[in-house]
C-alpha cells in the first residue's frame, strides 16, 4: 500500500488525476465526501461554449475511474506526515498511507444570500445560475413559469470587497451567456437581459457564443451591475442598474432573476489543509508554489494542488491541471 | 398656490415601457444591429463626431431605450462616409441605416 | 493681511480666473480625510448611479464623479469644483451601501464641495452660490441658538410646504410647545430649551479652532461682493439665491 | 416574499447594546417638528420602563445637519461630537443614545473615522481642548433612541392598549416603514437588521400587531438631501423623490407609515400635502393623506397616550381615519387647543387634502 497516492476530492480534478496517475503505473485512491464522484460538474446539464452534454463528459470520467480505489461518503478526518510519506485517517474508521496528496477539493457555491440586495431566499424569483441547471436537466422548477422576462446578474460575490471577494470568478460570464440562450430555447417569447461589467469570454468559442446569444438569440446585454432588486405587488421584481453605457439609470420589471454566483474556496477542507501546511494566496484559495511553473506544486513536499481549489476555473482548465499534477506527482515519485 | 417648485420628470430608462418598433424593424433587415459590443470604434473614426456629438453607437442604443427623436436628430449628422463600416469589429453596415 | 482685504482679494482673483490653491487642487483635494476614506478605485459597475436619489433627477452620476476625480487633473478638477454638478447630491449615502469596490462617492462630494467653497470655485454655479443661504441659516443657528433647526427661525413664508398647519404653528409656536410639552428657551433640561450661554460659547470656540468660522465668513463675503456687483442688498440677494429655480437646466432628459 | 430569508438577516444583524443608563441627546428637527415625540420617548423609557436616561442641559446640536448641507468642516463636526462625548462622561455615563438620525450617522461614522485615522483622533483631541478645555472621551455603547423602543418593543407590547389592528374588520394595520438612511446605509452593521432589510421598525410592527408593508421603493431615501431642502429653488428634488415613494407605495394601500428619522416624516407629511396641491393627487382613502408617524407617536398611540399629547395635530395629513380605526378615542375639540383648553383658532383647510 505504500505506493498510493491520496487523492482529497472526486470531482473532475480528483477523477482525471486519478486516471492519469493510473496510467502512469501508480496507486490512487480517491476519497470522496458527497455520495458520488463527479463534484460540481455532474449537476451541470450542458458545457460551453457548444452545449455539449455534461453528462456525457463525466460518464467518461466516471469509467476512466471504475477501477480506481474510492471511498465516497468519507472525509479526511486527520493527516500526518511520517518518514514515507503521509498517514490519513478518514471518517469510516479506516487509515491509509501515501507517497503523495493531491488536494482536489473544488470549490463552493457562493451564498446568493450574503449579496442581500439581491434578495436571494426572500423574492420568491430569484434563482441561482446552479438551479437554473437543475432546471434544464430537470424542466421542475416552480418559480420558473412560463417567464416573460429574463434577467441574469453576473458577478454575484465576484470582484465585490464587500463580500470579500475581489477576485474574478471567470467562468460565469460565460455560463450566463449559456444559460441564456438556453432559456430562449426553452422560451422563445421570452426576453432575455445579462447584466455584467465586461464580459470575459477567455476561452477557444466563447466570443462566437457571444456573437451567437447577440445575433441568433437575441439576448440583450446591459452593461451595468444590478444594484438593487425588489418585489411589486404581483410578486414580480423590479431591478434598478445604470445603464453605463447610455449614462442613466435604468429600472426594469422581470419575470424571473438569475444569479451569476462565483467560485469560492472549499471551506470544508479548511483543517486538513492546515494540518499540511497549506497556506491561502490572496482570494482565500490555496496557494500554489508558484503562478507559472509550479502550479500544481505546493510549498510543501508531496502535497500537490489541482483544480478549483486554487482559483476559479473552467472544466478544461481544470483537466489540464489534473493531468499536469499527474506528471508532477509521478516525477516527485520517481525521484524520491 | 406656488411654492417656488415643482414636481421633476424621473430620468430613469423606463425598460418595461421602451418602444421598440424602429430597433425591430432595422434589426429585421440588418441583424448586425444587435451585435454592437461598445467599442467605440465607429464612433473614433466618425467624420462627423469629430465636429457633432455624432456616434454611432448611442444612435443604436438610444433606438434600444426609447429616445427615438433623439436618435434621429443625431443620426442627420452622419455624412456617409462610410469609415464606420470599415472599423466596425462586428461588420456592422452602419452607413446603410443612415 | 485683514480678512476683509483678504476675502476681497479672493473675490477679485475668481472674478479675473484666478482662485485660491490654483495649481493645488488635487494636492489639497487628497489631504482631506473623506477622500482617503471614499476614494478607492472605480470598475464603472454603476451601481452608485442606479440608486442614487439625485441622478434620478438631476444630471448627475456619481461613478463620473469617482473618475474625475480619480484622473487627478487640475483642469478637470477646475471644472468639476465650479460646476452645479457636485451640489446635485442629496448625502444620503444609499451609494455607500453598495459599492462593490467601497468607495464613498457621498464622501467625495464633501470633499469636493468643500474644496469649491475655499478654492471661492463654488460662486461660478447657480447651485454652488446657494451654500450663501445654508451657511448663514445653518451656522447661525448653531451660533445663536444652539440648535441646527430652530422653530423660531423656521418661517413659514419661507417654507409654503409647511401648510396650513405649518402656518398655525407658526403663529402659536408658543402656546403649540408649551401644550405639547417643550420646554421652549426655558433653563434646564428639555425640549428647545434655551441652550447655556457657556454652552453657545463652547460652539463658537470650536468654529474657531476648526476654521468653520473662517469658512462662514467666507462664504457671507463672497456673497456681499456679489450682492454689491450686483446692485442688492444682502437681503435681497438672499432671496435671490433662495428662490431662484432654473429648474429645467438641471434635469436630466 | 419568503420571510424566513428576512428572518435569517435579522438573525445575523442583532447589535449589543445595554437596557439601561443612557445619556440622551435631543434632535434639532424632532423637537422643533414633533416635540411631542421625545417627550413620549423619556416618559415610555423612564416611567412605563423605569429606566435612567439622564439629560444633560448644556448638550447642543450635534451640528449633522450643518455638516452634510457642507457648512462646516468636518473637523467642526467632529468637535462638536467631541464635546458632547465629554459632557457624558462628565455626567458620569457611558452608554450614549441619540434621537437624530443624521447625529447617529455622524457618530458613527466619527468613531469609526478616528479608530481608521488615530491622528485625526489625536487632532481633534487638542481641538476640543483648545476650544472647551474639556476631557476627550468615547462611549461605550451607542444607540439610537429608536433601537431602544425596538430592544422594548415587547415590554410595550404588554402594556398595549391600541393594537395595530383594525377594530371595525379585525385585521392587522398596514404599515409602511421608512428608516433614516443614516441610520444603516453607511455602516450596516450598526443597525438593527442592516441596511437591507433594518428591523429595527419591522419589529416593533410586529410586535404591535401590525403588518408590514415591503413595496419597491421601500430603500429609498425621503429625499430630505440637506441642502436640497433648505434651498426653496431645490425643493423639487426632495419632493419628488417623496413622490416617487408614494407612487411606489400607493397600491399596497398601507395604513400608516412609521420612521425612525425626525425629518422622514415631516417630509412624508408635508410633501403629500404640496403633492395634492400641485396634482390633485392623495394616497389615503377619501381624500386623505396616508399619516407618516414617528416610532414614539406610534409606540405612545398603542400604549394609549391621548394623541394631542402626544402632538399629532402637528402633522399637515389627517391622523384621525387612524384615530378610529385603531378605534382610539379623542376629543376633536381639543384638537388645537393650548394649556388648560386656551383656543388656538385652527389651521386652514388645505383644498386638495382633508386636514380634519
Amino acid at each position: 500500500m505504500k505506493e498510493n497516492i491520496i487523492i482529497i476530492g472526486g470531482g473532475a480534478a480528483g477523477m482525471e488525476a486519478a486516471t492519469q496517475l493510473q496510467k502512469l503505473g501508480l496507486t490512487p485512491v480517491i476519497i470522496e465526501k458527497s455520495n458520488a464522484l463527479g463534484g460540481h460538474i455532474a449537476q451541470w446539464d450542458k458545457l460551453f461554449p457548444a452545449f455539449h452534454n455534461a453528462k456525457d463528459v463525466v460518464s467518461k470520467m466516471f469509467d476512466n475511474v471504475k477501477d480506481i480505489k474510492t471511498y465516497l461518503n468519507t472525509e479526511v478526518t486527520d493527516i500526518q506526515r511520517n518518514a514515507d510519506g503521509f498517514h490519513a485517517v478518514l471518517s469510516n474508521g479506516e487509515a491509509i498511507d501515501g507517497k503523495a496528496v493531491v488536494l482536489a477539493t473544488g470549490f463552493d457555491l457562493f451564498k446568493a444570500e450574503r449579496k442581500q440586495e439581491y434578495g436571494y431566499g426572500i423574492y420568491n424569483n430569484v434563482i441561482t445560475s446552479l438551479e437554473l441547471e437543475k432546471f434544464f436537466r430537470t424542466r421542475k422548477d416552480e418559480r420558473i413559469n412560463n417567464p416573460k422576462k429574463i434577467g441574469f446578474v453576473h458577478c454575484v460575490g465576484a470582484r465585490d470587497v464587500k463580500v470579500g471577494n475581489t477576485y474574478c470568478s471567470k467562468v460565469c460570464c460565460t455560463t450566463a451567456l449559456k444559460q441564456a440562450c438556453e432559456m430562449k430555447e426553452v422560451f422563445p417569447e421570452a426576453e432575455v437581459y445579462t447584466f455584467y461589467m465586461d464580459l470575459r469570454m477567455f476561452g477557444p468559442g466563447y466570443e462566437d457564443l457571444y456573437l451567437k446569444t447577440q445575433k441568433d438569440y437575441d439576448v440583450k446585454c446591459i452593461r451595468g451591475r444590478v444594484c438593487e432588486v425588489s418585489e411589486d405587488m404581483d410578486g414580480r421584481l423590479v431591478i434598478k442598474a445604470e445603464d453605463t453605457l447610455f449614462g442613466k439609470p435604468l429600472r426594469m420589471t422581470l419575470d424571473l432573476l438569475v444569479l451569476m454566483c462565483s467560485m469560492e474556496k472549499n471551506k470544508s477542507i479548511d483543517k486538513i489543509q492546515r494540518q499540511l501546511g497549506i497556506e491561502n494566496n490572496s482570494d482565500g484559495f490555496m496557494q500554489n508554489r508558484d503562478m507559472y511553473l509550479g502550479m500544481n506544486d505546493s510549498k510543501q513536499e508531496g502535497v500537490f494542488v489541482a483544480g478549483t481549489c486554487t482559483a476559479p476555473k473552467s472544466l478544461p482548465d481544470t483537466i489540464g491541471e489534473a493531468r499536469s499534477v499527474a506528471v508532477e506527482v509521478f516525477n516527485y515519485v520517481n525521484n524520491k | 398656490m406656488d411654492f417656488g417648485f415643482c414636481l421633476s420628470p424621473s430620468s430613469h430608462v423606463k425598460m418595461d415601457s421602451v418602444d421598440l418598433t424602429t430597433f425591430n424593424r432595422l434589426k429585421e433587415t440588418n441583424p448586425d444591429v444587435n451585435t454592437c459590443i461598445a467599442c467605440g470604434s465607429c464612433t473614433a473614426t466618425c467624420t462627423a463626431g469629430n465636429f457633432t456629438e455624432m456616434s454611432f453607437r448611442r444612435i443604436l442604443l438610444m433606438l434600444q431605450r426609447g429616445k427615438e427623436e433623439e436618435a434621429k436628430k443625431m443620426i442627420q449628422r452622419c455624412m456617409l462616409c462610410g469609415k464606420c463600416t470599415l472599423v466596425c469589429p462586428r461588420v456592422s453596415t452602419f452607413v446603410r441605416f443612415c | 493681511m485683514h480678512p476683509i482685504v483678504s476675502w476681497f482679494t479672493i473675490y477679485l482673483f475668481t472674478f479675473m480666473g484666478e482662485y485660491r490653491f490654483k495649481g493645488h487642487l488635487v494636492e489639497e483635494l487628497f489631504k482631506d480625510y473623506r477622500i482617503k476614506e471614499g476614494m478607492k478605485a472605480c470598475m464603472n459597475c454603476g451601481v452608485c448611479t442606479a440608486v442614487c436619489p439625485a441622478a434620478e433627477f438631476y444630471k448627475y452620476n456619481p461613478k463620473n464623479i469617482i473618475n474625475i476625480v480619480a484622473r487627478k487633473n487640475e483642469e478637470d478638477l477646475e471644472d468639476l469644483l465650479k460646476s452645479d454638478t457636485i451640489w446635485y447630491c442629496g448625502e444620503c449615502m444609499s451609494c455607500v451601501t453598495r459599492c462593490p469596490r467601497a468607495n464613498a462617492p457621498g464622501l467625495v462630494i464633501m470633499a469636493l464641495r468643500k474644496l469649491s467653497m475655499r478654492s471661492g470655485l463654488y460662486m461660478q454655479s447657480e447651485k454652488g452660490r446657494q451654500q450663501y443661504v445654508v451657511v448663514k441659516d445653518l451656522c447661525s443657528n448653531i451660533l445663536n441658538y444652539g440648535y441646527c433647526v430652530y422653530p423660531r427661525t423656521f418661517d413659514y413664508e419661507t417654507h409654503k410646504e409647511f401648510g396650513p398647519v405649518g402656518k398655525w404653528i407658526n403663529d402659536n409656536l408658543d402656546d403649540i410647545h408649551a401644550r405639547i410639552g417643550s420646554n421652549l428657551d426655558g433653563d434646564g433640561p428639555g425640549g428647545l430649551r434655551k441652550i447655556p450661554k457657556e454652552s453657545l460659547d463652547q460652539l463658537k470656540n470650536i468654529f474657531d479652532v476648526t476654521g468653520a468660522t473662517e469658512l462662514m465668513e467666507q462664504v457671507l463675503n463672497d456673497a456681499h461682493q456679489e450682492a454689491v456687483r450686483e446692485n442688492l442688498s444682502d437681503e435681497e440677494y438672499f432671496m435671490e439665491v433662495y428662490t431662484k429655480n432654473d429648474w429645467q437646466k438641471h434635469l436630466n432628459h | 416574499m419568503i420571510i424566513e430569508g428576512k428572518q435569517k438577516i435579522w438573525a445575523d444583524y442583532q447589535k449589543d447594546i445595554p437596557d439601561d443608563h443612557y445619556f440622551y441627546v435631543r434632535s434639532c428637527i424632532r423637537q422643533a417638528f414633533w416635540p411631542g415625540s421625545e417627550v413620549t420617548f423619556l416618559d415610555i423609557t423612564r416611567n412605563k420602563l423605569g429606566k435612567d436616561f439622564y439629560e444633560n442641559p448644556y448638550h447642543t446640536t450635534c451640528g449633522g445637519i450643518a455638516y452634510h448641507s457642507d457648512t462646516i468642516p468636518q473637523e467642526t463636526a467632529m468637535t462638536i461630537i467631541a464635546r458632547q462625548f465629554a459632557l457624558m462622561k462628565e455626567s458620569g455615563y457611558e452608554n450614549y443614545v441619540c434621537s437624530c438620525i443624521t447625529s447617529f450617522g455622524c457618530y458613527t461614522e466619527t468613531l469609526e473615522t478616528w479608530h481608521e485615522y488615530p491622528e485625526l483622533e489625536a487632532k481633534i483631541r487638542q481641538y476640543l481642548w483648545d476650544s472647551c478645555k474639556k476631557e476627550f472621551a468615547k462611549p461605550k455603547y451607542l444607540a439610537h433612541a429608536s433601537d431602544i423602543i425596538y430592544k422594548f418593543r415587547f415590554e410595550i407590547a404588554k402594556q398595549m392598549k391600541f393594537p395595530l389592528v383594525n377594530v371595525k374588520t379585525g385585521k392587522p394595520l398596514k404599515v409602511v416603514e421608512h428608516i433614516g438612511c443614516h441610520y444603516s446605509k453607511m455602516f450596516p452593521s450598526k443597525g438593527f437588521g442592516g441596511a437591507e432589510y433594518p428591523h429595527v421598525l419591522v419589529g416593533m410592527i410586529e410586535a404591535w400587531g401590525g403588518e408590514v408593508v415591503d413595496y419597491p421603493e421601500r430603500r429609498h431615501c425621503c429625499g430630505f438631501g440637506f441642502r436640497q431642502y433648505f434651498v426653496q429653488g431645490n425643493r423639487g428634488y426632495s419632493e419628488s423623490n417623496t413622490y416617487k415613494k408614494f407612487e411606489s407605495m400607493e397600491p399596497y394601500e398601507p395604513d400608516l407609515i412609521i420612521t425612525n428619522c425626525p425629518g422622514c416624516p415631516y417630509f412624508l407629511d408635508r410633501w403629500q400635502y404640496v403633492i395634492a396641491e400641485q396634482t390633485g393627487k392623495t394616497y389615503g382613502k377619501n381624500g386623505y393623506g396616508i399619516p407618516a408617524l414617528t416610532y414614539e407617536e406610534v409606540a405612545g398611540l398603542v400604549m394609549g397616550y391621548d394623541p394631542w399629547d402626544l402632538g399629532l395635530q402637528m402633522h399637515q395629513v389627517a391622523i384621525e381615519p387612524l384615530l378610529e380605526k385603531m378605534g382610539i378615542p379623542y376629543d376633536p375639540k381639543k384638537k388645537y387647543q393650548g394649556v388648560n383648553g386656551k383656543d388656538l383658532g385652527q389651521p386652514q383647510c388645505p383644498s386638495c387634502i382633508k386636514s380634519v
